[in-house]
C-alpha cells in the first residue's frame, strides 16, 4: 500500500473517530454525574442536526446567503436548542428515575430515542427521506498521488479537537467543572458543600447534548447527508466507545472513539476477509477488550467502601 | 473456661497497599480460642482493611494469615468463609429487598444443599431442610429479640437500624463460625442499644464452642467491657497491644487519637 | 361466608374477568374501542388500588396459590377455546406465550441474578436457526426444541468470560455488541440463508402435522395454530414450574444475593461465578427453546428478526412486568406483543405512540406493573 | 394532531366518495382489500408511498359510479421484518372478508408470507419486492407480481453499461437480500457482457461512513461504481465519492430511482447518475399521467416514490378482477392467473405460469438538471452531455 493511500485511510479514520469521540464524551459526562446511561444521546444528535438544517433553510429563505454567517447561525441554534433539550430530558425523564434501577433509565431513554426518531420521520417535512446538508465550509482540495485532503475536513477535524479540548478545560479548569467533578465524586458531599446538585446535573446534560449537536452538525457538513436514523448507530457506537475507554473519563471516551474508528477502517481494508465483516470484527474486538479490561482501557477508579 | 489456649488466627507481617498509601504495614497479631480482641485506632488506620484482607476481599501485598493451622493468605472470600470466618460490615450490607429469613440463610450457605437437582426436583427434602433451618434461625433470632423471630418473612428494609444490626450478626453466626469479625456494630445506635446488642453477642458465644471475636469499635465503653485484649492501629501499623486498661494509658495511643481526630 | 370460601370466589371471579378482558382486547379492532378498553382497565386497576381492593385480592391470591394457578390456566384455556377457529388471534396468543418463555430466561438472568443481557433476541435467534437447520433432518422435532435451547446455551458460553468479569453498563455493552455482531454475521454469511432467510418446516409430533387444521366436524374446523398454542402453553407451564422452583429454593436465594450485593455474597461463601454461569446458561437455554418453536410456527426466519430492537422488546417486557416477577412477565408480554398489533390501525404512528406509552408506564411505575413479592419458600407457610 | 388531521382528510374523502356513490346506486356491497408494506422504519418512505398509491386506487374506484362494490382498504405495517410480516399476512389472509391483497416491498418478508397466502388461498400481487424467488421459488397460483425481478433489471443494466464502453466496476451493495441479490445478478450479467468487477463491498444498511471502502475503490480506479441498495445509503455513497475525489460514473439500481435521491445528494452531484427501473416510464403512458395528476390532487403528505405506480397498478388490477368475477378469492385467483395484456399505468401486464409479469419492460433513467429523465429522451443519449469518464 502506498503512503498516499495510507494517509487517506488515516485521515478518514480520524474524522470518523472524532465523531465517535464527541458522542462518547457525552455518555461519559452523563455517567460521571449521575451514573446513568442516556441512550437517546444519538437521537438528540440527529435532532440537533435537523435543527441546524432547518436553521440553514430558514436563513436561506430570508435571504442570508453568506456561508460563514449561515454556519454560525446553524451552530448557535443547533447547539443551543439541544442544550435545552438535554436539560429538559434530564429534568423530566432522568432525574425522576434516579432511585429506580439503572436499567429503567436506560430503557426510558431508549424509548425517548424512538420518540425523537419517529417524530422527525413523521412530522418533519418529508422526514423519512434523507436530506442534503449544505457544504458551508470551503471545499478546496489538495491532491498528492492517491491522497486527497479537503479543507473542510481539516477545519472539521480542528473544530472537533477544539471542542474536546474545550470540554476538557471546562471540566478541569473552571468552577463549573469543579462542581461537576465534585458531584461525580460524591453526590452527598457535594450537596453538603453547597453545590446545587440538580442544577449541576442539568448543566452537564446541557453540555453533553450540545457536544452531541456539534457532532451532528459536523456529521452533516462532512457527509452532506442527514437522515432520521443517523443517530441510532452513532449512539450505540458512541456508548461502546465510552465503555471501552472507561466510563467517567474523557480521555477514555476519546481513546474509545478513535479505537472503534480504527477497528472499522482496519476491518474494511486490511484484513483477509470480506469487508462486510468489518462490524463483526469491530464488535468482536470490543468484546475481547472488555473481557481483558473489565472496566475499560483507562480504568475507572473504584472506590467501593466495604 | 477450661479450654486449651489453641491459636485460632495469626497475622505475620500483613501488608496491604492502595497505590502509594500503605493501609496495613507489617501487621502481626495472634488470637486464641474463645478470645475477644478489640481492634481500635483512628479512622483510616487499617482496621477495616485488615478485615477485608483476612476475608479475601482484598489481596495481601505481603505477610501471611494462618487460620486454624492453615495458611489462608490470598484465599478467595468463599473459601475463607467455608473455613469458619464470618463477618459483619461497617455499612450494613443486608439485602434490603429480601426477608429476614432470606438474609440469615445467606449466612448459612455452607450448611445448605445447593445442588441443582436437589433444589429443583427433591422438593420434599428441600422443604424439610427449609423448615429445619427456619427453626434454627428462629431460635438464634429469639436470643436477640423475640419479636423479630415472629417477623421472619418481613422485608429487612422495613426494620429499624438496631434490628438490622441484629440480623446482620445473626447472618454471621448462623453457620457456627470459629471466628466472628464485627465491624463497628455500634455505629448508628444509642449507648443502651449497643450494650444490649453486646450482651446478646456474649450470650450467643456461650452457645457456640470456642467462638473467637475480633471487634472493631470506636465506642470505648464497649471495648473495655468485653475485650480480653486490645490492639491499636495507626497509619496501618500496630502501635500498642495489651489489656484495655494498659492500652488506654499508653502515650502513643493517646497521641494517635488526639492527632487523628 | 368463610374467609377461604370468599378467597376462592374472588379468585374464580378474577380469572373470569381476566379471561373476558383478554378476549375483548384480542377481538376488538376499532381504534376507539381499543383506547376505551385500555382506559377502562387502567381506571379499574387504579381505582381498585385506591380503594384497597387490589391489596385484598392480592392477599386472597397469596393464600390460595394452587387454586390461583389453576384458575389462570383455566382462564387461558377459555380464551384459547373462544378463538379456536380464528387463526390470527391464536397466532398472537402463541407468540405471547413464546415471548413469556424467552422473558423468563431473561428474568433468571437479570431479574434474579443481575446479569444484564441485551442480546436476548440473538439467543432466541439461535433457537430459530437450530430449528431451521435441523427441521428438515430426521431429528425428532420435540428434541429439536430442546436442542435449540442447548445450542443457544453453548453459543452463550462464548460470552461467559466477559460477562463474568464485568458489571453493570460494561456487561450491557458486551451483550449489545454480541447482538449486533450476531445479526450482521447472519446477513453477511450465506451458509444460513443470508439476508433472505430460511424456511422452517412445521412441527410434527408422532405423525401429527401441526400445520394442518383440525377438522372436528362439518362446521367446526380448529385452526392449525391451536397445535402451537397448546404446545407453547405446555412449555410455559413447565417453564413456570421451573422458575417457581428455582425462586423458592436456595438457588433462588443465591441468585438474589449475587444480584443485590456481590461482595457480601462472596463473604458468605456464595460462588458468584458459578451462579452467574448457571443463570446465564439457563436463561439462554429458555430463550433458545422458545425460539425453536417460534421458528416452526412462523415457518420462515431471517436475520432482521433478531436485531437490537428485538432484544430491547424482550428487555422491556421484563422491566414492565417487574424484574423477576413471573405474573408480571406474562402481563407485560401480552401488552408489549399485542399493543403494537392493536395499534396497526394508526399505521405509521404506532411506534411513536407505543414508545410514549412505555415511557409513561416506566415513569409512573418504575418498579413494574406487578412487582415481585418476597420469597415464600412454601406457599402459605410463614414458619 | 397530525393523526387527527389525517384521519379527517381521509374521512372527508370517504364521505365524498360515499355521497357520489350513493347518488347513483343505493347501498353497494362492501368489499375489503388489503395492502401490506413497511410503514415504519428505514424504508418507510417507499412503504407509505405505496400505501398512498393503493389507497388512491381504492378511492378512485369508489368514486366511480359504475363500480359494483364499495371498497375498503385495510393497510398493514410489516416493519420490513419477516416475523411481523408473517403476523400481518396471517391476519389479512385469515380474515375471510378480505378478498385480495397488494403486498410486500421487502423480499425477505414476501418470502415468509407467500406460504400463508397459499395456505389461505388469498390471491395477491407483489408491488415492490424484486427477489426472483418470490414468484419463481414456488408454484403457488395465488402469488403474482406486477413489477419485474432484479434479474431483468440487471440484465438490461449490464448490457447498457457495457454498450457505453465501460470496462471495470467496483460494486458497493448493502447486505440485505436486496443489495446482495443485485450484486449477484449484476455480476453474472456483467461477466456475460465482458465487464470486469474489480472488487465488491458489502455494507450494513445503516452504515454512515463509506470512506474506507471508497478509498480502497479509488485505488482500484474503476470506470463505474455500481451501487446496489436504497436511497439513504445511495445518497451517502454518492456524496462521499465526491469527498474522496472519485470521478467514476455512479450507477444505481431501482432502489435509488426516487426524487429523494436527487434531493439528498443535491442537483450537482446527482447529475449523470444512471438507474434502472422495471415498467414503462410512468409519465409517458397516458395512464401514468393520470396517476401523477390524481396523486397530487389527493393531497397525500408523502411522495409516491418509485414503486407507488406499481402499488397503484396492482391494486387496480385486483379491483378490476373483483368487479369482473365478484368478491370471491378462488375466482379472483383464477382471474389473475389468466391475465394477459391487461392495460395498466405501468404498461401491459401479462402473468406467466408463476404469476410473474413477463412484459415488465425495464426503463433506463439518467439524472439531468435535477430530474430523472428517460435515457432515450436525455441529452446524454444525443451526445450533448456525457457520462463520467466518457
Amino acid at each position: 500500500m502506498d503512503v498516499g493511500l495510507l494517509g487517506q485511510f488515516v485521515v478518514n479514520g480520524m474524522m470518523l473517530g472524532m465523531m465517535y469521540a464527541l458522542v462518547a464524551v457525552g455518555f461519559t459526562l452523563f455517567f460521571g454525574v449521575l451514573d446513568v446511561i442516556k441512550f437517546s444521546h444519538g437521537d438528540v444528535l440527529m435532532v440537533g442536526t435537523f435543527a441546524g438544517f432547518s436553521t440553514y433553510l430558514g436563513m436561506t429563505a430570508i435571504g442570508i446567503d453568506n456561508a460563514f454567517i449561515q454556519l454560525i447561525g446553524v451552530l448557535v441554534i443547533s447547539l443551543g436548542s439541544m442544550a435545552i433539550l438535554g436539560a429538559v430530558i434530564a429534568r423530566y425523564l432522568v432525574l425522576p428515575l434516579k432511585s429506580a434501577p439503572p436499567l429503567n433509565t436506560l430503557l426510558v431513554t431508549l424509548m425517548l430515542g424512538t420518540v425523537l426518531r419517529e417524530a422527525i420521520r413523521l412530522f418533519y417535512p418529508d422526514g423519512s427521506n434523507p436530506k442534503h446538508f449544505p457544504a458551508l465550509l470551503p471545499t478546496d482540495s489538495w491532491s498528492l498521488g492517491s491522497f486527497t485532503l479537503r479543507s473542510d475536513s481539516v477545519i472539521l477535524l480542528i473544530g472537533g479537537l477544539l471542542v474536546i479540548v474545550g470540554v476538557n478545560m471546562l471540566i478541569n479548569r473552571t468552577r463549573l467543572g469543579l462542581a461537576i467533578r465534585a458531584v461525580a465524586q460524591d453526590e452527598e458531599t457535594a450537596k453538603c458543600m453547597g453545590i446545587n446538585f440538580k442544577m449541576i446535573v442539568l448543566l452537564t446534560f446541557a453540555l453533553g447534548s450540545a457536544v452531541a449537536a456539534f457532532a451532528g452538525v459536523m456529521n452533516g457538513l462532512y457527509y452532506n447527508e442527514i437522515n432520521f436514523g443517523m443517530g441510532l448507530l452513532l449512539g450505540v457506537i458512541g456508548f461502546s466507545a465510552a465503555i471501552v475507554g472507561g466510563l467517567g473519563n474523557i480521555y477514555g471516551a476519546i481513546l474509545g472513539g478513535f479505537l472503534f474508528a480504527g477497528l472499522q477502517t482496519l476491518g474494511a481494508v486490511a484484513l483477509p476477509f470480506a469487508s462486510a465483516y468489518k462490524d463483526v470484527f469491530a464488535f468482536a474486538v470490543v468484546i475481547a477488550i472488555i473481557a481483558w479490561r473489565p472496566t475499560g482501557l483507562i480504568a475507572e477508579k473504584t472506590s467501593e467502601r466495604v | 473456661m477450661a479450654q486449651q489456649q489453641e491459636t485460632v488466627l495469626t497475622f505475620r507481617g500483613l501488608t496491604r497497599r492502595f497505590g502509594g498509601v500503605i493501609a496495613l504495614n507489617k501487621f502481626d497479631m495472634e488470637l486464641t480460642n474463645g478470645q475477644i480482641v478489640g481492634l481500635i485506632g483512628p479512622n483510616g488506620s487499617g482496621k477495616t482493611t485488615s478485615f477485608n484482607v483476612l476475608t479475601g476481599i482484598y489481596e495481601a501485598n505481603g505477610g501471611s494469615i494462618e487460620f486454624l493451622g492453615q495458611d489462608i493468605t490470598s484465599w478467595p472470600a468463599q473459601k475463607v468463609y467455608e473455613a469458619g470466618v464470618a463477618r459483619t460490615f461497617q455499612r450494613s450490607r443486608l439485602c434490603l429487598e429480601l426477608s429476614i429469613f432470606d438474609n440469615i440463610m445467606i449466612g448459612n450457605h455452607k450448611r445448605l444443599n445447593h445442588g441443582l437437582l436437589f433444589n429443583i426436583f427433591q422438593r420434599k427434602a428441600l422443604r424439610e431442610q427449609i423448615r429445619e433451618n427456619h427453626e434454627e434461625a428462629r431460635k438464634l433470632l429469639k436470643i436477640f429479640d423475640p419479636a423479630l423471630a415472629d417477623k421472619m418473612f418481613d422485608p429487612v428494609g422495613s426494620l429499624r437500624m438496631i434490628d438490622r444490626r441484629r440480623i446482620e450478626i445473626c447472618r454471621a453466626l448462623i453457620s457456627h463460625p470459629r471466628l466472628l469479625l464485627l465491624d463497628e456494630p455500634s455505629a448508628g445506635m444509642t449507648h443502651e442499644e449497643t450494650r444490649e446488642l453486646m450482651d446478646d453477642i456474649l450470650e450467643v458465644r456461650e452457645m457456640i464452642d470456642g467462638l473467637s471475636i475480633i471487634l472493631v469499635e470506636h465506642e470505648m465503653g464497649m471495648i473495655e467491657r468485653v475485650t480480653d485484649k486490645c490492639i491499636v492501629l495507626n497509619f496501618g501499623q500496630k502501635i500498642c497491644e495489651g489489656a484495655y486498661r494498659d492500652v488506654a494509658s499508653d502515650k502513643l495511643v493517646q497521641e494517635a487519637y488526639l492527632g487523628g481526630e | 361466608m368463610t374467609q377461604s370460601l370468599k378467597d376462592k370466589l374472588v379468585i374464580i371471579l378474577l380469572a373470569a374477568v381476566i379471561a373476558a378482558f383478554s378476549i375483548t382486547f384480542i377481538a376488538i379492532e376499532e381504534q376507539v374501542e381499543i383506547f376505551a378498553l385500555l382506559v377502562f382497565a387502567a381506571a379499574l386497576v387504579l381505582g381498585g388500588a385506591k380503594l384497597g381492593i387490589t391489596a385484598s385480592i392480592a392477599q386472597s391470591l397469596a393464600r390460595n396459590e394452587r387454586l390461583m394457578n389453576f384458575a389462570f390456566i383455566a382462564a387461558t384455556i377459555a380464551v384459547v377455546f373462544w378463538f379456536r377457529e380464528d387463526h390470527f388471534p391464536l397466532l398472537m396468543i402463541a407468540t405471547v406465550l413464546l415471548y413469556v418463555i424467552a422473558c423468563c430466561g431473561l428474568n433468571i438472568q437479570f431479574g434474579f441474578t443481575g446479569v444484564v443481557n441485551f442480546a436476548g433476541a440473538a439467543f432466541f435467534g439461535v433457537g430459530c436457526y437450530t430449528a431451521a437447520v435441523l427441521g428438515g433432518t430426521s431429528v425428532p422435532l420435540l428434541l429439536v426444541i430442546v436442542l435449540g435451547g442447548v445450542i443457544a446455551a453453548i453459543v452463550g458460553s462464548v460470552l461467559i468470560i466477559p460477562v463474568l468479569r464485568t458489571r453493570g453498563h460494561y456487561a450491557a455493552v458486551v451483550t449489545i455488541a454480541f447482538g449486533l455482531l450476531f445479526r450482521t454475521f447472519l446477513e453477511v454469511n450465506d451458509t444460513l440463508g443470508g439476508p433472505q432467510g430460511l424456511g422452517v418446516s412445521g412441527m410434527n409430533l408422532f405423525g401429527w402435522d401441526f400445520n394442518n387444521n383440525i377438522e372436528i366436524s362439518e362446521n367446526l374446523e380448529i385452526s392449525f395454530y391451536m397445535n402451537y398454542v397448546v404446545l407453547a402453553l405446555i412449555m410455559v407451564i413447565l417453564t413456570f414450574v421451573l422458575m417457581r422452583r428455582i425462586e423458592r429454593s436456595w438457588i433462588g436465594l443465591n441468585f438474589d444475593a449475587v444480584r443485590l450485593d456481590e461482595t457480601a455474597a462472596a463473604c458468605f461463601g456464595i460462588d458468584i461465578k458459578r451462579w452467574k454461569i448457571v443463570a446465564f446458561t439457563l436463561g439462554n437455554f429458555l430463550a433458545g427453546t422458545a425460539g425453536a418453536l417460534y421458528a416452526m410456527m412462523l415457518g420462515f426466519i431471517a436475520p432482521s428478526n433478531f436485531a437490537f430492537s428485538d432484544s430491547l422488546i424482550l428487555v422491556s417486557i421484563v422491566l414492565l412486568g417487574g424484574m423477576g416477577s413471573l405474573w408480571g412477565t406474562i402481563l407485560a408480554a401480552g401488552l408489549v406483543v399485542l399493543l403494537p398489533e392493536k395499534l396497526q390501525v394508526i399505521q405509521e404512528y404506532r411506534f411513536l405512540i407505543y414508545a410514549v406509552v412505555m415511557i409513561l408506564i416506566l415513569l409512573f411505575r418504575p418498579q413494574g406493573i406487578l412487582p415481585r413479592g418476597l420469597r415464600a419458600y412454601i406457599p402459605g407457610w410463614r414458619g | 394532531m397530525n393523526i387527527l388531521r389525517k384521519s379527517t382528510v381521509s374521512a372527508i374523502a370517504l364521505t365524498m366518495a360515499l355521497t357520489v356513490g350513493a347518488g347513483i346506486a343505493d347501498a353497494k356491497d362492501k368489499v375489503k382489500v388489503a395492502f401490506i408494506g413497511p410503514l415504519t422504519g428505514g424504508v418507510s418512505a417507499i412503504g407509505v408511498g405505496g400505501r398512498n398509491s393503493a389507497e388512491l386506487a381504492v378511492q378512485l374506484r369508489n368514486a366511480d359510479p359504475d363500480a359494483k362494490y364499495e371498497y375498503e382498504l385495510v393497510a398493514m405495517d410489516s416493519e420490513c421484518k419477516p416475523n411481523v410480516g408473517v403476523q400481518v399476512a396471517t391476519k389479512v389472509a385469515a380474515d375471510r372478508s378480505i378478498v385480495g391483497l397488494v403486498g410486500h416491498y421487502c423480499s425477505a418478508v414476501a418470502m415468509g408470507a407467500v406460504d400463508i397466502y397459499h395456505k389461505f388461498n388469498l390471491p395477491m400481487s407483489v408491488w415492490g419486492a424484486v427477489l426472483p424467488d418470490v414468484t419463481y421459488g414456488n408454484d403457488y397460483k395465488e402469488i403474482h407480481r406486477v413489477n419485474g425481478t432484479m434479474i431483468n433489471q440487471n440484465d438490461v443494466a449490464a448490457k447498457f453499461m457495457a454498450e457505453q464502453g465501460y470496462k471495470t466496476w467496483v460494486i458497493i451493495h448493502d447486505t440485505t437480500d436486496y443489495g446482495k441479490g443485485h450484486n449477484k445478478y449484476f455480476s453474472e450479467y456483467l461477466a456475460q457482457n465482458g465487464g470486469e468487477v474489480l472488487a465488491d463491498f458489502g455494507v450494513p444498511a445503516d452504515q454512515q461512513d463509506f470512506t474506507a471502502e471508497l478509498t480502497k475503490a479509488k485505488q482500484l480506479n474503476p470506470d463505474v461504481i455500481y451501487f446496489g441498495g436504497l436511497v439513504p445509503l445511495g445518497v451517502r455513497v454518492r456524496s462521499q465519492m465526491e469527498k474522496l475525489g472519485i470521478t467514476a460514473q455512479f450507477q444505481g439500481v431501482s432502489g435509488i430511482k426516487s426524487d429523494a435521491f436527487i434531493e439528498g445528494v443535491g442537483t450537482e452531484l446527482s447529475e449523470g447518475v444512471v438507474s434502472f427501473l422495471e415498467g414503462a416510464p410512468v409519465d409517458k403512458l397516458p395512464g401514468g399521467q393520470y396517476f401523477t395528476e390524481k396523486y397530487k390532487a389527493a393531497g397525500f403528505a408523502e411522495n409516491e416514490e418509485a414503486y407507488g405506480p406499481f402499488a397503484f397498478a396492482a391494486m387496480s388490477l385486483i379491483l378490476d378482477g373483483i368487479e369482473e368475477v365478484g368478491p370471491n378469492r378462488k375466482k379472483l385467483t383464477k382471474y389473475l392467473g389468466d391475465i394477459q395484456d391487461h392495460d395498466s399505468i405501468v404498461g401491459k401486464i401479462s402473468f406467466d405460469d408463476h404469476g410473474q409479469n413477463t412484459v415488465a419492460a425495464i426503463t433506463k433513467y439518467v439524472v439531468q438538471d435535477g430530474k430523472w429523465v428517460v435515457w432515450e429522451d436525455s441529452e446524454y443519449a444525443t451526445g450533448a452531455r456525457k457520462l463520467a469518464g466518457k
